[in-house]
């Protein structure tokens, strides 16, 4: 038996022992996943046990490096792991920023302090970490941000304000992009600050979107006291860690898709809007536009396997992230249009047991941020046309 | 008649723009709905506009009302669009005073009409499925003694959770989804064996469920004739169609005002976002579409004042065309304005919400292009 | 009876008793019209003598003055006589360039002499003009035209090239925008010339368009000489003339319906695909397709109905102009887009007499310079954006 | 398989596209074209294409082809929708070649793929009306005697005018639109009885109108079953279907390369008209709808080779895309060329026109669509 081998048998073993059946089924509600943290509980004895036995590993963080208490998988055991995982549907143990976006970037960036700092309550869930970029005035353009650490002593003082922070209200600590310097191009100047939430002068405002309660929130900086050892890379080098982490992050969302996602349309359309005698959809506007969307939906999907297969075969995906970003946002956003059209005005009940406390009608109005938050389409179609089709600046 | 408003009417447009801006602005639909008010209006606004004869607007003088032309309810209608006003304004003064009003004998005419001049409530109860079918009625009316039995439910009926009274399309002939056989009476909406459910829709505005369980009406709330309810009924539902689309024109032009003033004022990059050109040609090709939904709601509301024997085409192009433009203006909107736009905190995502409902009342877009084209023999 | 009423008696009886029957039939073709010239020949007698009536009173250019051979009508006269001919379907006698364009021009910028050396051989036919305006490299960009006109005593020496010269091949003069200057702004130093193309050193070319053949020429000069007196306006004053005459072509296209523009959509769609058994149209993607263009059809014909109203109610068209030139010519591109769908391969065919010489398929590819010529529709938009939105420059 | 070409079908490709850009380009089209050609290709490219062994690129070895896949012949297809080359591989080397594979018997086989592998012009006559409708065929095939008598007419024979054979839809049973009682034979061009009229398309590519008057052919001319000639004439029409997507993408490309290139050369208002937000959004958002027709050509070309149960629906998708998107690419290049694009001297109005004929071709748009939804049950 190769190592490999006995390695899947090893870890099929581990799951297999240490996987409660509750852990082995999809998530039915957000509530259902752990986050971690100072303040973070445990729902119930199987997400504990399972959780423990996993970080115990270092397998909430399969490729990490050991002595900071990762996995120290080789990438052939960490695809290994993911597939036994998914073989028998085990549940991800932790979700977490920490994992997702600040790991990558201390491992990349971090001092070696640091890394030791702060990798190993990443891994063990004990940290909660949020995402501090966006800013009232600094979208798109995310370089024109304003939120100032001010050097004093050993310390910054850090004033200002974010918004989008996911989930601040129940994080720990925040990694945020702040501004050293005035100086110069505005992309120098930006510094990659770690900071605590519970530090004096940090505040947090939960965002109501337009389809209700969100994790978003606006955070609040007000002459907040951070550390000099808190910085991550050197003081006007933040714009580099940024970048890192953002196109690590549309990659991401250009994968997404929501489960909900599964419902073909035309099921929805059969369902909702009856068929004629002739065997065809009701409505045939609708009809069209169905047959419009799943041909558009194919060849989406087909087209991201294509590029999965370019990838393969040497060619690098580079800016067509932004296509797949653009695109695929942009399809979602008309699905959930052709859904309320097709569900009528059953579709439209905000609240009640009847419309699912408004569910769909939810989901409508929370995609309308696709094609904005990870970058707008509008951005996506600037990068295609800069960097794909080498379109002049003016 | 020239394809622009009178005097007359300007005049009440402007005193409807100047009353609703002071009285009933979006701030009081938030105060309404972050209370959990359960008619999500404010009566004393409605006591107010029933007051200025808004509520009699179309309803002849002799019945109590001003007698004006539904032009003139158009420019009101399209104003509440443009604040996101709620009232039953467009439920019980414009759709059952016009169902009334075409239906109706004298003395129910001058009962109900006047009623509702005074600004009491009457709801049409005409839907039963979830998309616009006024053919498909399986609510039935009974012959019993003197009177009928009515059992069944309707769905969707606008302010029906205070409404003084219902105007109900019964089934009393035919199969369930024949124009022919539909009958309309006006019931008491505190008849024993009514029950109501509300539902809260997108737009955080209220309508109710209505379950009839054998309820039992008498004679003289016939509306109209016996089986022949379906023509008052479809000419009501075509005019209703041009007052959602009047204020679906107000929606429009406010989210689209409201998308320049941003785009004129909002930076990134170092530059007034409103310089970009993707996004100046995609605003002006939203103004002229504007133009075409401004002419063609005008023509439709003209075309009911002339009792035009187009008025079903009219009345289809107008809803169709509003509902497309109203769909591209908002959704527009939120995403010019970007992350702000998808906050509660930001009002453009409640044009949006607003848009969506209207869109689907009375027959959505893909229904009156259908019509359309039967109508016009294709 | 008043004057006015006296007057319409007199026009009637001079139309009826100088208009022959063969004019008063719509024109079948372009070769039923009489352009006027050097070179111009009349078709047949009823030709020649409906043009000689109508010129000999000055009717070819009923408001311009008299003194100039023009009819002197005032408004309400000009219009009793537009009334009258078209009561009895009279041709217009004389199409001309010089009527529609410089004219105008030369009635507000002219010199008395030009005016009188010009107008009266413009209103009796005997001199055709043609427009110099765009270049090969000043087409949206007008102002950046470089055909140069360079002083040589009392001469202009032109040289330089224009595009789009409608008829330029039958004309005897043409009145071009040239450069004077280079110095300053671009619309600065552009000067308007009237130049014989009998000259030595002029030259044209026909354009041989997507649709076949067409009246647009190039035209070349080659150090063509020009005396000064055909200077219109200011040397370097030509700008404010072309944007005079361009605003005017501009509205008249706003207007411009082609005949066959008359063939309702839905015709062509129940003939040429036919209805299903239910009374349908048997393909239900284009009956969705017709519905929403005649509907936008219908909306664009109230809107210019409505803006006529407006305009009596005093409220100026103003920069709407470039809403109905936009939106007008999409929706004829889309209407053959669809007419050509509706009569599938038959519509395809390039000529022989099956296909009417390909009549319905280069009308087709004729509508592709619709959006372009006259100001394209991107130069429409911007316009829109800036003069009616007042959107900002960058 | 994955969703990329192989090595082998990359060399061909770039083959193709050398040898027509060197042989076969626009410049000859013109040439053709304005010396009024009469078949409008030239057999002399023809012939040399042949001996590359394109005319056989799917025919099996043992019928003297190359036994190559069909996502090598769609390479090559879609190299001459980008330089425009008109021949007969399509007609007769993709066609023909794929119903005589499907349907003939082995010495049918032997005798007219060995033909078409050679070089010699087989075309199928299938179409009767202006819309593509394969089933509904008029032209009838009697028993007499031996063999049976021919009489009807086909329509938009791609080189029919040139033809040695062709491949002929008739009804020997059923009713007029039945796909069953539909029969196909092989009919040599100069049979008597036939005769043929050409017709120039605004692509200026020639077709020819046939009418078949008692035209007597044996019976060893029937090709596959006496009445079931539609299931593999259908199969061969989806994959005629993808042939003219793989040409389309060709197109599209092409243009839209052109049209890149001319954005950034071009100057108006002191700068390149590529640097104008608005267009470049236009183009980007091209460029998007074109990764997707290359995704869905690719795997529909990938589901002939691999016989997939999918082959009606991914041919549906694949045409009706590719339609849409030659279309709007065709459009946008010459309204971004301005009016030079609408001077014959350019060449981007022709990709314009030829992209409108090959809309047409073996299912447009709307045909397209349709079935693609009754294909998934609605």
């Amino acid at each position: 038996m190769s190592a490999l081998e006995s390695f899947k048998k090893e870890v099929g073993e581990f799951l297999d022992q240490n996987c409660p059946e509750s852990m082995r089924q999809p998530m039915k509600s957000e509530d259902d996943a752990y986050w971690g943290g100072r303040n973070g509980s445990f729902k119930n004895d199987d997400q504990k046990s399972w959780f423990e036995a996993m970080a115990a590993k270092g397998w909430t963080t399969p490729e990490w490096p050991a002595e900071y208490g990762g996995g120290g998988l080789s990438k052939d055991e960490a695809r290994i792991l993911k597939k036994e995982m998914a073989k028998r549907n085990c549940r991800t143990p932790l979700l977490s920023f920490g994992i997702w976006m600040l790991g990558p970037a201390l491992l990349k960036f971090g001092s070696e302090e640091q890394k030791h700092q702060y990798l190993p309550d990443i891994i063990n869930g004990k940290i909660r970490w949020c995402q501090g970029y966006s800013e009232p005035n600094a979208g798109s353009d995310l370089a024109s941000l304003a939120t100032s650490a001010t050097t004093v002593g050993d310390n910054y003082i850090v004033n200002g304000q974010k918004v989008w922070t996911s989930y601040a209200d129940q994080s720990d600590m925040i990694f945020a992009l702040t501004r050293t310097s005035g100086e110069g191009k505005k992309q120098q100047g930006i510094s990659f600050l770690l900071v605590d939430m519970a530090a004096e002068g940090v505040s947090t405002r939960p965002i109501k979107l337009i389809s209700g309660k969100s994790p978003f929130c606006e955070t609040f900086f007000d002459n907040v006291k951070v550390p000099k050892a808190n910085l991550v890379g050197a003081e006007g080098g933040g714009w580099s860690v940024a970048k890192y982490l953002l196109t690590h992050e549309r990659e991401m969302i250009g994968e997404t898709t929501d489960p909900s996602a599964m419902i073909p349309l035309n099921v929805s359309a059969k369902k909702d809007i009856g068929m004629n005698a002739d065997g065809k959809l009701a409505d045939p506007v609708m009809r069209k536009e169905v047959a419009e969307w799943e041909i558009d939906g194919a060849g989406f999907l087909f087209t991201i396997a294509r590029l999965k297969d370019e990838m393969k075969a040497g060619q690098p995906i580079g800016a067509k992230s932004s296509f797949l970003k653009y695109y695929g946002t942009e399809l979602n956003k008309k699905k959930y249009e052709l859904h309320l059209t097709n569900k009528g005005l059953d579709s439209l009940g905000w609240d009640g047991e009847q419309y699912e406390e408004g569910k769909l009608a939810r989901m409508f109005c929370r995609t309308k941020g696709n094609s904005i938050e990870g970058g707008t389409s509008e951005v996506q179609l600037n990068i295609i046309s800069k960097r794909i089709l080498e379109l002049p600046s003016e | 008649m020239g394809l622009v408003i009178t005097e007359e009417q300007q005049l009440l447009k402007d005193s409807a723009k100047d009353y609703l801006k002071e009285n009933a602005s979006i701030a009081l639909m938030r105060k309404l709905r972050d209370e959990n008010d359960e008619n999500r209006f404010s009566p004393a606004v409605w006591n107010a506009m029933a007051e200025m004869g808004w509520a009699g607007l179309i309803i002849p003088e002799a019945y109590g009302g001003m007698g004006f032309e539904y032009v003139g309810m158009g420019q009101v209608l399209e104003e509440t669009g443009r604040s996101l006003t709620s009232s039953p304004l467009l439920s019980s003064a414009l759709i059952s005073a016009t169902l009334l009003n075409l239906a109706g004998d004298q003395s129910q005419k001058e009962k109900y009409l006047a009623a509702i001049a005074s600004g009491k409530i009457i709801s049409l109860a005409s839907e039963e499925g979830s998309h616009h079918n006024p053919k498909k009625v399986q609510l039935t009316a009974k012959k019993k003694g003197d009177g009928f039995i009515l059992s069944g439910s309707k769905n969707y009926v606008l302010d029906g959770q205070v409404a003084d009274h219902f105007i109900v399309s019964a089934r009393t002939a035919g199969h369930s989804d024949s124009p022919k056989g539909i009958s309309l009476f006006i019931v008491s909406a505190d008849s024993a064996g009514i029950s109501k459910t509300s539902a809260t829709l997108m737009d955080s505005r209220v309508c109710a469920h209505l379950s009839f369980d054998n309820v039992a009406v008498s004679t003289d709330h016939l509306l109209g004739e016996l089986d022949k309810g379906y023509k008052p009924l479809q000419k009501t539902l075509d005019i209703a169609a041009i007052g959602v689309s009047a204020e679906l024109l107000g929606i429009i032009q406010e989210s689209f005002d409201r998308t320049i003033s941003y785009l004129k004022e909002r930076r990134q990059f170092d530059k007034i976002i409103g310089s970009f050109q993707a996004l100046q040609h995609r605003a002006a090709d939203m103004y002229c579409e504007i133009e075409i939904c401004k002419s063609l709601v005008i023509k439709a509301l003209q075309g009911i004042d002339e009792d035009s024997f187009m008025l079903p085409a009219l009345a289809s192009m107008a809803k169709s065309k509003c509902c497309k433009i109203a769909q591209l203006v908002t959704n527009e909107g939120v995403q010019m304005f970007g992350g702000i736009g998808m906050t509660d905190d930001e009002d453009i995502g409640l044009y949006l919400k607003r848009a969506r409902v209207a869109m689907e009342l009375y027959g959505n877009y893909n229904y009156h292009l259908d019509r359309f084209a039967t109508l016009n023999g294709y």
